[in-house]
């Protein structure tokens, strides 16, 4: 079932969301209200907006240091999370995990790794325990094209195959995995190829096309939820900050970041709302602007927020006593 | 096969402990799930039977064997965790758990701290280990040094079946991450069975055996050796008290605190090679903490720093020996 | 280009080499004379045997547990081999390694290793050496079925595409993991299309069948020394004696166990050497005999030797002080 | 860039020493190679930029980036090592060695002994650490008593950039594997320039100052601290000797142990978490050695035992302070 009108401008409105957010990240961060190593994924925002349409709270993710792009889509709110990357007694984890380590179970973020790969057998974990217990929830495994070549690739989709979990596995493959070029460093061009190792589907679309990563997503999310097991879905995008904030991108050859910019999802879906009617420029409009007001506030939680007191350094490493 | 240990013989080993311990744990509570390579009874319950008979009690759904690939399922462990499940995963051998060191060290143990106590991990890690079969470098060491420095998980290396059932039943129940060290060559060794329910708690050393003169310490095989060290020694009229310390990280500082500062001598034993093992830092608190207490300097007896070795004579001389156990202790005995 | 009939005949005596010292190896357990985990693979003869007659001295093999049979055609002394497994000092490895871990560098056996997965990217590491030297070397990898859902397959693999080392990965597929089937454990039937994930060729062959390996294998060994990178060879066997000497085997299905030694590739093979007219009955049995007294010597010359001091347990932990 | 490196200025940082260590050793060994996640110019030479200039100048077949397979390259340096190869390979950060840890302690570390000294490992793991920019959980660890705790391996973290030179040097030159932990806050202090081909020997600690009352241990990042803590001391009339260990393992016991019978007095100082930590064994091998000569028990100063947390304030917090160690001296110096 193709994306309704009303599912077209919800994407919208989480693409413009993850968009707004980050460039007040950035700017935060370049006038040193913020320190932090950030990763933008600035021009990964459709894939996750597109995707978490499709999911319900109860239905988990899991993501990476570049990640604050899918937590926004699946709903941690902006407040948290700003309390978070500032350090925050506030934020989503009293300021303890900061940017690579985001949990925040009530909208089904149950983990952010900062080692790569990691997230995915965790996310088979996730789908085990659905399955074990009969509950409809799937788990969208997010991760870089870098990452196809760590070993916990390999071992996440074999496993989630042979015990078909409800697990889809999205690669967002933004053609750089730090400095090194996907030719670089990946032994294929499309890393969808690998599914057939599994005896899973594996399908390639246009990231920066939210229709295309709808569909895509639905089919894959229709098979996990009937029992069928994991699907691979990359989706082939850009990102365009670089690794992490102060990354100068002189690896980066120049006409490939232009064509890539020139491809900008979140203008080019804005665009496309328009010229197809689905909404007018007024109505998106209004929408940004509740978004800013969204994200000013978030900011004036976080920086009004206190810091953890010191006594968290002796908390959460064990379960308090008498209860484990 | 489970079912003939539904009601305990009077004595029991290990083997049919830990299984027993995972078995009432599974009955217990639905969220109690099992896998690792061969643990379902289709592929015979596990390399040495540990899990027999788990998966036809209780149902493929939460006995499951797995392909190789340990950082895969012990992730998925603590993904299922994550949730609320209690996996008790099993890592064949120890030496494996570096293929997969990464999802405990960096995960299971991070994961309740990272994410400021909104999750946090319920995973039993069953390992087993142990020279003198013949397995050579990279089957049989003792690894617990690792996990001890890792803050956020716990250690616990049993040295009787009574101690393993209760302890894993503690280990389950514990809402933490655990490493559960097996001891491969002791397996068989028949003990008192344990009270059915019965539950050791974790972070809690036992003292074997009261003495006077000195405190010997050990945890997992090692008991075993200093229980016959204090035999013999005690025929030279020298009275040993012995700890066996069952949770190796967080140590019980207060009994072993106590017991030294009693005797004022310890000797701490352990199967790991010795430089940069546990007993260092048993070592390092006692002297820090009961300097003017102790009589002698604190022994410790470990195996040699190197690998491994094959061969069965080198095998058994890479090992500590009884003997040097009891030299040990006479010669914090010799000290002023 | 097919196998000369010298080379047909060599390959026997490799096979039979391996069956009889194998046959011995366990009369010897069996007997209470050699204690030891031993992973007997018989059955799996073929491979190694029709693979090793395309290689030089100079290539490298790197095994596993399971590679008795994979050194034996490589060119390690049965003395060395039988006094390593024997404990002694006379061993390949002084008797410190063991059973798991032979290494013989005279013969190119350049590690075995216990640990499921992990000689593949040492095997890399040796292409890479040959490659960075501009040295005519390939590299035999051998592994499991099993082995290839471990992570250590798959970096390898992509490794070894993208540097385009001269590496062949071959696949016993001898249908068990320990006591798992393949379908258990492992996604696909033919790990061969798992190489279609990192660019490169895959291919399964009858492992029982000694021209298919030694074609596939040409054709690898070919396409490294060209320069053309690493190879997916997968050989479907079967292994007689279980995991592990003791394993009684309950796990595997009597119809397939039955099948499968009927398929035992030693007698199929002689006997198609004595049907083709390749050599007759009394040549064959000139090459067995001559295989009984070498293994007669072996045996000797491991009983007869010492075991190792235990100031061996002070040796081969660093360089010598003075050399590193 | 490496150009302006051949003639080395008066004073470099530890950046600049380790990129000049490595091109001397490329320049005088053919066999020295070069790998890791974007250590070639193409990638800009490391993400720290320690290799940078080094592809450019001896080619991309000697200085590779590898795709994001540490187990993978790891284990592929270990091969080369085995046919004589030098690699010098990055694992980027210390918390990422988890994720091969298998090549590491199972192989690089055994392969000598385990082949009966017939290969061995002539192999470098550059690899980096430590708290303070805020990276967090899973980048910030130190994790030496890991591998101190492996037989096979040696352990090398220099305080500063004319022994980061020399220690490299000797590091590659050695014909068994090291990791070498470089301390990323400290990596742009600048400090005197080596001698060209100063060799810094593996297993030799350096008396960097020396004192009456006290012995101040330490490596990597603590030397620093310790120093300062000394400068302060002084003030009051305490004496300090100062040791640099240079390399953790095997520790250069004869000179900490000259050095400790000397002054009767020692606190160990480093940044990983303080249970079970490379401070345990030097201060259990103190007790051990020196019963007689020591005047007050061995003290340890280390990270507090949790996960290194994100916040400012708490990762401020998490490290031990110049004011713990001035704590510790003062406590050792008031007993008897
Ligand atoms: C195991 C491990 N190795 C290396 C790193 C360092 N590292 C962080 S991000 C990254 C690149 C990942 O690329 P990709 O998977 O494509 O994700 P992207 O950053 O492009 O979103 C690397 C190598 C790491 N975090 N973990
Ligand atoms: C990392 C690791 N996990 C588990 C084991 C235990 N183990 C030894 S052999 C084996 C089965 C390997 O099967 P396969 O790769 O098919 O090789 P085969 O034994 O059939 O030749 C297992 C699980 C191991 N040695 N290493
Ligand atoms: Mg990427
Ligand atoms: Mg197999």
């Amino acid at each position: 079932m193709p994306a309704s009108q009303r599912v077209l401008v919800e994407i919208y409105r989480k693409m413009a969301l993850i968009k707004h957010n980050d460039d007040r990240f950035i700017s935060m961060i370049k006038a040193g209200r913020l320190t932090m190593p950030y990763y933008s994924a600035r021009g990964q925002e459709c894939i996750p907006a597109a995707i978490s349409v499709l999911l319900t709270d109860r239905d988990y993710i899991t993501t990476i240091y570049r990640g604050v792009h899918d937590m926004l889509a699946k709903g941690v709110p902006p407040k948290l999370l700003w309390a978070e990357l500032a350090g925050r007694a506030t934020g989503t984890c009293k300021g303890k995990g900061g940017p690579m380590h985001i949990t925040h179970p009530e909208s089904g973020c149950m983990v952010t790794t900062g080692i790569v790969g990691a997230s995915m057998p965790i996310a088979c974990g996730l789908g085990l325990a659905a399955q074990v217990r009969g509950e409809d929830r799937v788990v969208i495994a997010n991760f870089g094209d870098g990452a196809s070549n760590i070993g916990a690739f390999h071992e996440s989709l074999n496993l989630a195959a042979v015990w078909k979990l409800p697990v889809i596995f999205v690669c967002q493959n933004n053609l750089f995995a730090e400095h090194t070029t996907l030719a670089n460093g990946t032994a294929v061009q499309d890393i969808s190829v690998r599914a057939a190792g599994y005896g899973i589907p594996g399908v390639t679309v246009d990231g920066n096309d939210p229709r295309a990563v709808y569909d895509a997503a639905q089919e894959a999310i229709r098979r996990a939820r009937a029992g069928d097991g994991p699907s691979l879905l990359e989706a082939k995008t850009f990102r365009f900050n670089g690794h992490v904030f102060g990354d100068a991108g002189e690896y980066i050859p120049k006409d490939q970041y232009a064509a890539a910019v020139a491809n900008d999802p979140y203008p080019r879906f804005r665009d496309a709302l328009i010229a197809e009617d689905v909404a007018t420029s007024a109505e998106l409009d209004e929408i940004d602007a509740l978004i800013e007001t969204e994200i000013n506030e978030a900011v004036t939680f976080a920086m009004d927020s206190p810091f953890p007191e010191l006594s968290e350094l002796g908390i959460d490493i064990y379960a308090p006593v008498g209860q484990a | 096969m489970s079912q003939t240990l539904v009601k305990p013989p009077a004595k029991i080993n290990t083997v049919q402990a830990i299984n027993l311990a995972i078995a009432d744990a599974m009955e217990a509570d639905e969220n109690v799930i099992v896998f690792g390579e061969d643990v379902a009874d289709l592929e015979g319950g596990g390399i040495v039977k540990v899990t027999q008979g788990l998966s036809t009690r209780f149902g493929g759904n939460r006995v499951r064997s797995t392909p190789i690939s340990e950082m895969g399922f012990v992730g998925a462990a603590v993904g299922a965790s994550l949730v609320g499940l209690r996996p008790v995963v099993e890592v064949m051998l120890m030496n494996f758990t570096a293929v997969c060191m990464d999802q405990i060290t960096n995960h299971a143990a991070k994961l309740r701290f990272m994410s400021g106590g909104q999750t946090h991990v319920p995973l039993v890690i069953r390992t087993m280990t142990g020279a003198g079969f013949g397995t050579g470098g990279q089957h049989s060491d003792f690894l617990e040094a690792w996990f001890c420095h890792t803050p956020g998980i716990k250690v616990v290396a049993p040295s009787n079946p009574a101690d393993a059932y209760g302890l894993m039943r503690a280990a389950i129940a514990d809402e933490d991450p655990v490493i559960f060290i097996e001891h491969l060559p002791t397996y068989w060794v028949a003990g008192p069975a344990p009270a059915p329910g019965h539950f050791v708690p974790l972070g809690k050393a036992a003292i074997v055996q009261e003495g006077r003169d000195v405190t010997l310490i050990g945890y997992s095989r090692s008991v075993h050796d200093i229980r016959a060290a204090a035999v013999n020694l005690e025929k030279s009229g020298i009275s040993c008290e012995v700890i066996d310390l069952r949770t190796i990280s967080p140590l019980d500082m207060p009994t072993i605190l106590a017991s030294v500062a009693k005797t004022g001598r310890a000797v701490v034993v352990h199967e790991a090679v010795r430089s940069f093992g546990a007993g260092a830092e048993i070592s390092a608190r006692l002297h820090e903490q009961l300097w003017t207490k102790l009589k002698a300097p604190v022994q410790r007896v470990a195996s040699k720093d190197c690998p491994v070795p094959f061969s069965k004579p080198l095998e058994t001389g890479f090992l500590y020996s009884v003997d040097d156990i009891e030299i040990a202790v006479r010669t914090t005995l010799a000290n002023a």
